[in-house]
């Protein structure tokens, strides 16, 4: 079980919402996935265009837990006013908190992504933080009170995967909360990867949503981080320089 | 009465004396929309009663995708 | 569905029976993995220990394929001899084909296993032999007839998992028959990493039997082979060197 | 009668006169096993027929664990 | 050259003096090394042995700028303070900013850094903070003014060498003032890897000091550094999926 | 000392002619890489244009020993012709075996390649052949008594670098004659990581003909071929998961 | 007088009277050495005219290797 | 006399009777260049008495870039 401030979850798949073809695939997708928590975005309505489809609409809103991000936010300020405007749906109490200070790697800021998630559990949200994997600031987020860490495992949308696991890993150790790998996932094997090191979950979206069959990737991936559980669980064999045989070394006689 | 809808300035029926009116207005009542009056975010239960006066800033938002 | 020669499998798990704990352990991490095929070696038995109990009487042989390697052979006519005898049971007319040529790495000697797939294809076997991953090596064995290639991932029970995955994709690029990646694996996210490169199947023992919970690491490889070839299949996002976004990027108003 | 059987010489009793004799003499008849008679590799159905001579080599070998 | 605030260097290897196996050993690799910073850390003296040797005593300190670390600081306030008291010697104004976080990573704690290196910059020194390869972070520390920046490869002294070359390239593309790789480095090719990628230079210690033959060591990472950085200027050929021929691909005719 | 057969080098750079922008820049490449084997093709001359400048003319011929390669042959035969052809100009009597088993990717063929070396070796050449990293096929070549073994590091002109260090280090681990790391070299770094596993020489051509500076490149190749053996000399740290201080690790005393 | 010295308390003989005197004292005058005087650092310019009182809190620093 | 130089039939005047003269016809006695004659690698001593056959396959072959 995974569990996030009060909440309890099955799956350790967190699914986002965005850039999938139709409404229709993405509804496929979800459901396959299997994933219990969809991130979403907070924007301004078209208020002319009050027909527009909406793909909350779609879902059967009981069924999920919303985690809307603070996307667009560039200081804790600007998170924090996304948070509470998400908060006021009624739907969620949770966040996940990004504050992106780099437009061309959408890497979080550090400064204030503490002082936005420092804020937020004061007012009393479920905080998920966005990190880099830096280990020292994962420490203070935890240290701030934080329900899990999000650190990233490469570049949003670059599909890359874990360009550092020796950070995920410390990162793991020291965590005494959920630690979320969060960002960069491209295949199923990345996300194994991740859960191998014995992550607490992934979030992903556009490993998903950018797939050429973003339903069938959505299984994949499902299905990989129950592998990636597992394999943590059940204890890899020591890595060797050298072989070792399976079968028995003895030859066969040789008449 | 003019207020200032997500940004740009909008002409709306004197009929539209509250929040409620407002969103009944764009026929919002039943879409998951949050609204923030004058720089505060309206809980649900008070549109009905938070009541609009002309230049009154008013934020329209939503759930969109996002990862 | 994975075809070698006349053979049609659902999995694409090809599981080893070296090296289990006890039989009650080995026999639950065959069924959980839902493997079909099952690799054995052939040795002389202990004539005066009859009573010495032997896995293969504790399965449903029909349910499974056998697959005899012909391991203890360091010459193409030593395999060619394990091959004949496995195939004397009247158990199995497939045969992995593995010639070391060298007992600290138990790599194969590429000339001898030339040699005895020749010869067993000439003798109507259904031949499967284990390879380095020598490119060209790879076509030569198909060009033979060969059923399927069988090149490694790293050395035998190393766990060191997918040491070059440029070659292994070479070979899957030029392959006609089923290429199934043998040895070195060592976790699930390696597994899904060989079967995203395209191959049909993965060969293991090792990762399973010595795992801490075999019957866990079990299940572990069996979902991340279906994840690895969904992915596959799904088609997977490109890698970029930065970040596209998932969520809309037009940041929220600053009131 | 004297046989060397995986390598060792063995002495079998007399009433061993052919290769069905033999597994049954060692209670393997119900085991998968398969023998190799002076280099020559028996199918299951010439066990019967195949008679042992004194000094005649036998291979038993079966299938155990290996990857 | 290699500027870093008001001083230009020839070398872009900077070399720690910690760990040697002896101070014979330690002068000649330094001398090898060709550097011309060294770090040193400060301690309390043992008054009661004054004859106790000191390699300072050993070296022509006008022929190095010494770069006094602020190594068993916790947090900005003892950082400042060693910077301080290493200035007072009045044989450096250069300070390295290293505040640990974390006694078995050895990583750098983001906040104090920023706060430390934000004090010492108001009181005038050149600083030059150890940093984790946070882009954000290493952005933020170039704002506040940093002479250079030297982002961590992998922990102190763990020879890992250089674990995400992905954020050392963001921080390089984005970096204003000189980043040099600090940390981790364990091989010649870790360090040619750093200046591969665009870093200004390299600070080393455990790398040589702990070499079974410092002084050849020494004489490798200086080589190697050259190497590197004569390679990122002559621009490396693409990295491509296929072959290309260097020899005409025409063959010869076939009589 | 580099020797092959009767030969002893300084250099363990050994340097491909193919492909440079022109003949002045490759002069000048070649004398700044210091090496003392440079590797050329045999092909048909247009004898219409006898004028037509050819690169050898322009070396002192007598301060290098050529190593003429078999590229173009498909076959041990064609090998065999294309070395006879070269040894008959009176300028050699060493021959890189090249026998290219695949125009997409340039490996070569492990078969034919044997039999080409076999052939040369009882006709009396110094016989040098481009293998692949298959360990076994690289024992063969050396019982057959090849002079020197060169595998691949990854495809002629990929510029991929070590692929594959494992098998490389099997290999120099294994031989009893130089092992000469050929082809797929991209970086000062690759190089280096060559003689760091140990390798007593590496052989490239595209990654200085085709870099932007083919000068500077050659230069820079020769300093990391000297960093990586003097760092294999020298023995390096071990890597560790954590890390170790550098400096002393009792704090100051907060006064 | 009684000085805390790097954390110990130890006696210096009156005659040292000056942080110049005690650098003597302990034979470092001509060494790398920094002090700091009951929490003040101070530049070598100043050890002659630092005067010490008992119970002055001296810290005694140099460089030593470090990466 | 006609010659198959490198797979191409070529007319020769009839001074060039050995190996030498045909090097010297194309001007190449200066280049380092290697004869085949009739599938036979010729050495340079044999150039002068290697006498030239209408119909003869000549190879005329040298070094150029490789890797």
């Amino acid at each position: 079980m995974l569990k996030i401030g009060s909440y309890e979850f099955k799956s350790r798949l967190l699914l986002g919402t965005g850039k999938y073809p139709n409404f229709d695939v993405q509804k496929e997708a979800v459901e396959v996935s299997e994933a219990e928590i969809l991130t979403f975005s907070v924007r301004r309505m078209n208020i002319f265009e009050p027909s527009q489809p909406n793909f909350l609409e779609k879902l059967d809103v009981k069924k999920y837990i919303l985690l809307p991000n603070t996307a667009g936010a560039k200081t804790a300020e600007e998170a924090v006013r996304i948070a509470k405007l998400a908060k006021a749906s009624g739907l969620c109490d949770m966040v996940k908190v990004e504050v992106i200070g780099c437009q061309k790697t959408l890497l979080p800021d550090p400064v204030e992504t503490l002082k936005a998630s420092e804020e937020l559990l004061k007012e009393g949200f479920t905080v998920l933080p966005y990190t880099s994997d830096d280990v020292l600031l994962a420490k203070r987020l935890e240290d701030l009170g934080c329900h899990a860490i999000m650190p990233g495992a490469s570049p949003i949308g670059s599909g890359q995967g874990i360009v550092n696991p020796l950070n995920l890993s410390f990162i793991i150790e020291q965590a005494n909360v959920p630690v979320i790998v969060d960002a960069g996932v491209g295949t199923p094997s990345d996300a194994a990867i991740a859960m191998e090191l014995g992550a607490d979950g992934v979030l992903l979206n556009t490993a998903v949503s950018g797939a050429n069959d973003p339903v069938k990737m959505a299984k994949a991936m499902k299905l990989a981080i129950e592998a990636g559980r597992l394999g943590f669980e059940a204890g890899r064999i020591p890595k060797k320089r050298y072989a070792t045989a399976s079968s028995p070394m003895e030859g066969m006689s040789v008449s | 009465m003019e207020l200032v809808i997500n940004g740009d300035k909008l002409e709306v029926p004197n009929t539209v004396e509250t929040v409620s009116n407002l969103l009944q207005h764009f026929e919002l009542e039943q879409k998951v929309v949050i609204v923030e009056w004058n720089e505060t975010i309206l809980e649900k239960g008070s549109h009905q009663e938070t009541r609009l006066c002309d230049g009154d800033k008013v934020e329209l938002v939503h759930f969109v995708g996002g990862g």
